[in-house]
């Protein structure tokens, strides 16, 4: 039965974890750059690989039943279909008509409701 | 229920062996993991959303928001992952001494996490830097900034929630290897605690980046 | 039956509404057929091949038919792939507004609809438009979300707060028809029912001429009358005494009304002016603080009239 | 066999007796059961809702309740139907008790937390009529916004209690994924799997995927009424349609949850009345897994006309036509099943017909509804009522029924009476049918959905329906009469009173508390009757017509 239970060498334990490290600095560092548009895809991408460290080797998923592997990748694959799908429509709503979908008013209506003079304070804070 | 003669005494009944109770539990909890991970989307989608109207507005707000603190939290969080994934191996290979010590230490750095989080809320509460309606700062241009606020507090809120209920997982798997339940045998709910462990690393490795490091 | 109307549908009155029908008519004729094979086949096998006596028997070890399987996959396939494209692009018409379309502004308030014309004509729960020329709607909303919904010229849209939306329709055929809620809005939905009337190019003009300088040679009484059915007050107040959502016009000047927060007032004209202008500041108990305000959809002269025509309920 | 000995033999029954053994029973068929009670309730309160509903709007003027008191009728009749009786409902139930004896299990692989399941269940349903009580809910089931964010009541309430009620499902479904994968018997291969487990599991891969959105948006909804955070309210800058993706990302999925175990039970009855093996029994287990994972991709055609962008509709639309394909599939292999068998007309393949029908009509006005010009006209009319009331009612609650008529004798041990069963079949279809067939064609001539009242000209067909619904409640009274009289004085049955070839009908009728005498050794399929026949719960095999070739088949007999 032990045979079942791979035990991960102390080395790549605390070898990932510098990794992690590292790669947090990484983030912070570039995060100090400017790449236009490809900031997030660069933030996101480090953070992505870090992910796989911990799924890989803290959690086990390299060693561990595939199924398990399988069963994760699918969780991430409908946060994406969800994210996905939803910005078809709020980034497309002008595609037929000009200027219809828009707010009316960019910065909110004046909060009307009679028990949040708090947020109506702020709204008009702005104008 | 009735226990035949080479039934482990942690054997469930409806099992026949111990390997098929441990591969169920496992899978029970990845597919747990799976509900958590849903269970943050629907905030990954208010923040992409929301973003991507209102960039501008996002990139003046995160300003506010302390890197250094987020930095030093990423690493707290990184060294309690490995804390409580070495503790596994400890009980893998009987050191349940060890396991003991290293649940602890993860216990510590759990805290430690929240402590820094209270000060960063603290700091944001002075200023008035809070969601929706109670957003009472001024100085962010750009449209509704109490919006990046809500998903702020949102986010690293039900992130701290899981921090809290993981810290209780876990307290209670301490209790249970200090009595001795576990062996280099059966160790499984010291496993699935530090899966879910590992996930809350996970979320945060990704809130990380998106609430303090964009622009 | 109208003329047009079908067992289904009700007659279609603008230029998109016969390809919608067509589209429907398709999928209902495909339906019935496949229906038809399915279910009355199903129901013609379980019967010819029932157990006799009782006697159960063994059956054919055949569970499986490729050439089989594939027909009755790909026939519906196609069959879906023709009604999407079929729908999608009558969709697309109904999106894409002509050029030279009448602008009309149409505001869904719980729970009248508000339409502003050009040259600052307005009318309420009453859209009136000319037949034969394109009419592009821009919809909002000052509450919650409510749907312009006309059902003899097929088309529907929401109307949304802090949002534009759009719809168009040429009307065909000159009449009155409904104009519903499609959306619900609480208390008073199903009571947010308007009207479209398709009227002749030169009545429109007209209508668009007497209805730009509202109510002149008409006596405030007379205004009033008008207006508090053309303003949906009747929706919410009644003038025979039943009680509605508000309460009832019978008798409303000069009657002393116990407030919410427990004080008496008496109804006389600065009561009645605030509380249209201003409808939440004090509610006579026992009613919810549901009304919208009027302020900028009533001009000084018409809640003058409203008050005028008011004190005439008294008496 | 006669009364006293069926008390007198063991089974989950009389094992143990007294509240306490039932409150904390680990028995995934005593779980069963008191799911069956709890979950009948609300059905029975929810019935009586949509009575008071139809009895209002037989005229339009105000007849029992008001506009008011009529919006939360509908509210709750929708949110206690749908979360608490249509979505637990069969998995909880039929899965729960039957799932295990299918697959050869002797539980399902969590006790404890199915259990717990029961317990969070039962405190989310308290949360719903704590707002019943105070207030009550005028949101109409959906909770849009900006409406759900204004309007008074006790929305927190209830969205905290549909959020818990939630975690009742999650727990359901990480169960049942993990009971199919570890806990089949020796030589229950995935092929071997009866049609009903392949249902059930791919609800249950829709409930662990999809159940954590609907409670993050409902958390979302309450924290914008409590602080207006300003995503969905646009009071706020936040965006009402935005919580219409949030919704319906769970709620499309969550017709799935509700109709495939249905036809899971469908697929069973079809085989087992027809004795014959199941035609194309990989299509039907393949396009439930299809099902399960494209109803994440459609759930854009609630919002048509919502002002999403034509983009999205287009995509939603097209995504939606493909989700109807692997249904038609499923109908045209169940015509293909009954051709050539050996057709017995018993209660449950009545309502297995009965679905077939509906659920036909109910299939092809979906196909109306998802082509996005014809649907801007139906959108949000009584059409849409008809359809879901069609895919529902004909579909769900027939498969609901089909199972619960099926495997009653299994649960009890007693038989109920066939005469008064087929009655209601026949009461139950032809009032189905008056209510919502109505409702087509009112929603075809424009009659909104949610209206208290109504113009004169629907009159005639509203009172139609009307007199539909009470027709389709007397047929309910009657079936819960000879339910209830079957099960204390029903007459007692064998093993096997259908001839089925699932491992539950080998174990006695009730089954006894560890579910088999000893764990089966899977060698045939779970429709071989091609070759094999029961009779008298004497399994016959064709070519060993005398002897039963392994002890799998042995009687489970005291």
């Amino acid at each position: 039965m032990e045979n079942h239970h791979h035990i991960t060498p102390l080395k790549t334990y605390l070898g990932v974890a510098v990794g992690l490290f590292i790669l947090t600095v990484v983030t912070v560092a570039v995060s100090f750059l400017d790449f236009g548009p490809f900031n997030l895809v660069v933030a996101l991408l480090i953070a992505a690989i870090k992910g796989s460290l911990v799924a890989l080797f803290f959690m086990h998923l390299l060693y561990d039943n595939k199924l398990f592997g399988a069963i994760f990748s699918i969780s991430i694959a409908f946060v994406a279909i969800f994210i996905i799908l939803t910005m078809f429509d709020t980034m497309g709503r002008d595609m037929v008509v000009e200027g219809k979908s828009k707010p009316i008013n960019e910065k909110a209506v004046i909060y009307s409701k009679q028990d949040s003079s708090a947020a109506a304070d702020t709204t008009q804070s702005n104008h | 229920m009735e226990h035949t003669g080479d039934h482990p005494k942690f054997l469930a009944h409806h099992f026949s062996e111990a390997s098929q109770q441990q591969e169920s539990a496992k899978l029970g909890m990845w597919i747990f993991l799976v509900t958590e991970v849903l269970l943050f989307s629907g905030l990954f989608v208010f923040y992409a959303i929301f973003r991507a109207w209102h960039p501008d507005m996002f990139i003046n707000a995160h300003v506010h928001l302390n890197v250094y603190l987020g930095t030093l939290n990423t690493f707290v969080l990184i060294t309690s992952s490995l804390t409580v994934a070495l503790a596994i191996r400890g009980l893998q290979l009987k050191k349940n001494k060890q396991a003991i010590w290293l649940l602890i230490m993860t216990l510590i750095f759990a805290a430690i996490f929240l402590v820094v989080k209270y000060f960063e809320y603290s700091h944001k509460f002075h200023l008035g830097q809070l969601p929706g309606k109670f957003y009472s700062f001024d100085g962010i241009v750009g449209t509704n900034p109490h919006v990046f606020f809500s998903v702020y507090f949102l986010l690293t809120g039900l992130h701290g929630v899981h921090v809290i209920a993981g810290m209780i997982v876990i307290g209670y798997v301490l209790l249970r290897t200090i009595k001795g339940h576990f062996s280099a045998e059966y160790y499984t709910p010291v496993e699935n605690a530090g899966l879910y462990w590992h996930l809350v690393d996970l979320v945060w490795i990704f809130l990380f980046p998106l609430l303090y490091l964009i622009g | 039956m109208d003329k047009g109307e079908s067992f289904f549908l009700p007659a279609p009155s603008s230029t998109v509404a016969g390809e919608v029908d067509a589209l429907f008519n398709f999928i209902l004729i495909a339906s019935t057929v496949l229906f038809f094979i399915v279910v009355f086949g199903s129901i013609f096998f379980a019967i010819r091949y029932r157990r006799r006596n009782g006697k159960r028997q063994y059956t054919s070890e055949k569970a499986h038919n490729t050439k089989l399987e594939i027909i009755w996959t790909i026939i519906p396939t196609i069959l879906v792939v023709i009604v999407f494209f079929w729908g999608f692009s009558t969709y697309l018409k109904m999106h894409v507004v002509p050029k030279d379309a009448l602008q009309i502004k149409a505001t869904g308030q719980k729970w009248f609809w508000q339409f502003e014309y050009k040259d600052g004509a307005s009318s309420t729960n009453e859209l009136v438009v000319p037949v034969g020329k394109p009419v592009e709607i821009t919809l909002s909303s000052t509450d919650v979300i409510h749907s312009f919904y006309v059902p003899n010229f097929r088309i529907k849209m929401d109307a949304l707060p802090n949002r534009y939306t759009k719809t168009w329709f040429e009307a065909t055929q000159e009449g009155t028809f409904d104009l519903f809620c499609a959306e619900y809005c609480g208390t008073g939905h199903s009571k947010m029912i308007g009207t479209v009337k398709v009227v002749s190019e030169r009545e429109y003009d007209e209508w668009l001429e007497n209805n730009a300088i509202s109510g002149e040679g008409l006596s405030l009484v007379e205004l009033g009358e008008k207006l508090y059915t053309s303003k949906a007050c009747n929706t919410c107040h009644s003038i025979d005494g039943t009680p509605n959502t508000g309460p009832t016009f019978q008798g409303i000047f000069g009657r002393q009304e116990k407030l919410q927060d427990g004080t008496d007032i008496t109804a006389d004209e600065n009561y009645i002016r605030e509380s249209i202008l201003n409808p939440q500041a004090k509610i006579v108990s026992g009613y919810q603080p549901v009304m919208p305000t009027y302020q900028n959809i009533l001009k000084d002269r018409e809640v003058d009239a409203l008050v005028e025509y008011l004190k005439t309920l008294s008496n | 066999m006669a009364k006293d000995q069926l008390n007198a033999q063991k089974n989950y029954l009389n094992e143990q007796k007294g509240i306490k053994s039932w409150l904390f029973t680990l028995d995934h068929k005593r779980i069963g059961i008191m799911y069956l009670f709890a979950i009948m309730f609300f059905f029975f309160i929810g019935g009586v809702m949509a009575l008071f509903i139809r009895l209002e709007l037989i005229r339009p003027e105000e007849i029992v309740v008001g506009a008011d008191t009529y919006n939360q009728l509908f509210t709750l009749h929708g949110a206690i139907m749908i979360f608490l009786f249509i979505v637990p409902g069969i998995p909880a139930i039929m899965g729960n008790f039957f799932l295990p004896l299918m697959i050869g299990a002797k539980d399902v692989a969590f006790p404890r937390l199915n259990l717990a399941s029961w317990y969070v269940y039962i405190l989310g349903s308290v949360f719903a009529i704590y707002s019943i009580m105070n207030g009550s809910v005028d949101t109409g089931w959906t909770f849009y916004t900006p409406y759900s964010s204004d309007t008074g009541g006790a929305v927190i309430s209830m969205t905290l209690g549909i959020f818990i009620l939630g975690f009742s499902s999650i727990f359901t479904g990480i169960n049942f994924i993990v009971t199919i994968h570890k806990l089949r018997a020796p030589g229950m291969t995935w092929f071997k799997l009866p049609l009903f487990a392949w249902g059930t599991y791919a609800t249950a891969i829709i409930q662990v995927l999809a159940t954590p959105v609907l409670g993050i948006t409902l958390l979302l909804l309450i924290f914008e009424r409590v602080m207006g955070i300003g995503i969905f309210d646009p009071a706020m800058g936040g965006d009402p349609v935005l919580y219409q993706h949030f919704f319906w990302f769970y709620s499309h999925p969550a017709v799935y949850i509700m109709i495939l175990p249905a036809m899971g039970i469908i697929s069973e009855v079809i085989s087992v009345f027809s004795n014959k093996k199941i035609f194309g029994y990989k299509p039907i287990a393949f396009s439930s897994l299809g099902i399960a994972l494209v109803s994440f991709l459609v759930w854009g055609h609630h919002m048509f006309t919502s002002g999403q962008s034509e983009l999205a509709a287009m995509i939603f639309s097209f995504l939606t036509f493909l989700v109807g394909i692997p249904s038609g599939i499923k109908m045209f292999n169940w015509m293909a099943t009954i051709y050539k068998g050996s057709v017995s007309f018993d209660t449950p393949m009545l309502y297995a017909l009965s679905f077939l029908f509906l659920f036909g009509i109910g299939g092809f006005t979906g196909i109306m509804l998802g082509a996005l010009s014809v649907d801007v006209h139906l959108h949000d009319t009584y059409f849409v009522v008809a359809h879901f009331h069609y895919v529902m009612m004909g579909g769900t609650v027939m498969g609901f029924l089909a199972g619960l008529h099926y495997w009653w004798p299994k649960m009890w041990g007693r038989m109920y009476s066939e005469y008064w069963a087929k009655l209601t079949v026949a009461v139950i279809f032809i009032g189905f049918n008056m209510t919502f067939f109505t409702q087509f064609i009112m929603g075809t001539k424009g009659m909104p959905r949610r209206y208290h009242s109504y113009v004169d000209q629907f009159q005639p067909l509203h009172a139609f329906s009307s007199v539909g619904s009470f027709i389709i409640g007397m047929g309910f009274f009657i079936m819960a009469a000879y339910l209830l009289h079957a099960m204390f004085r029903g007459k007692p049955v064998g093993k096997n009173p259908w001839g089925a070839l699932t491992l539950e009908w080998i174990t006695s009728s009730p089954p006894h508390h560890h579910n088999f005498e000893r764990t089966p050794l899977v060698t045939d399929g779970p429709y071989d009757y091609d070759r094999i026949m029961v009779e008298n719960d004497k399994w016959i095999y064709k070519d060993q017509p005398v002897e039963k070739p392994d002890e799998s088949q042995e009687k489970v007999e005291h």
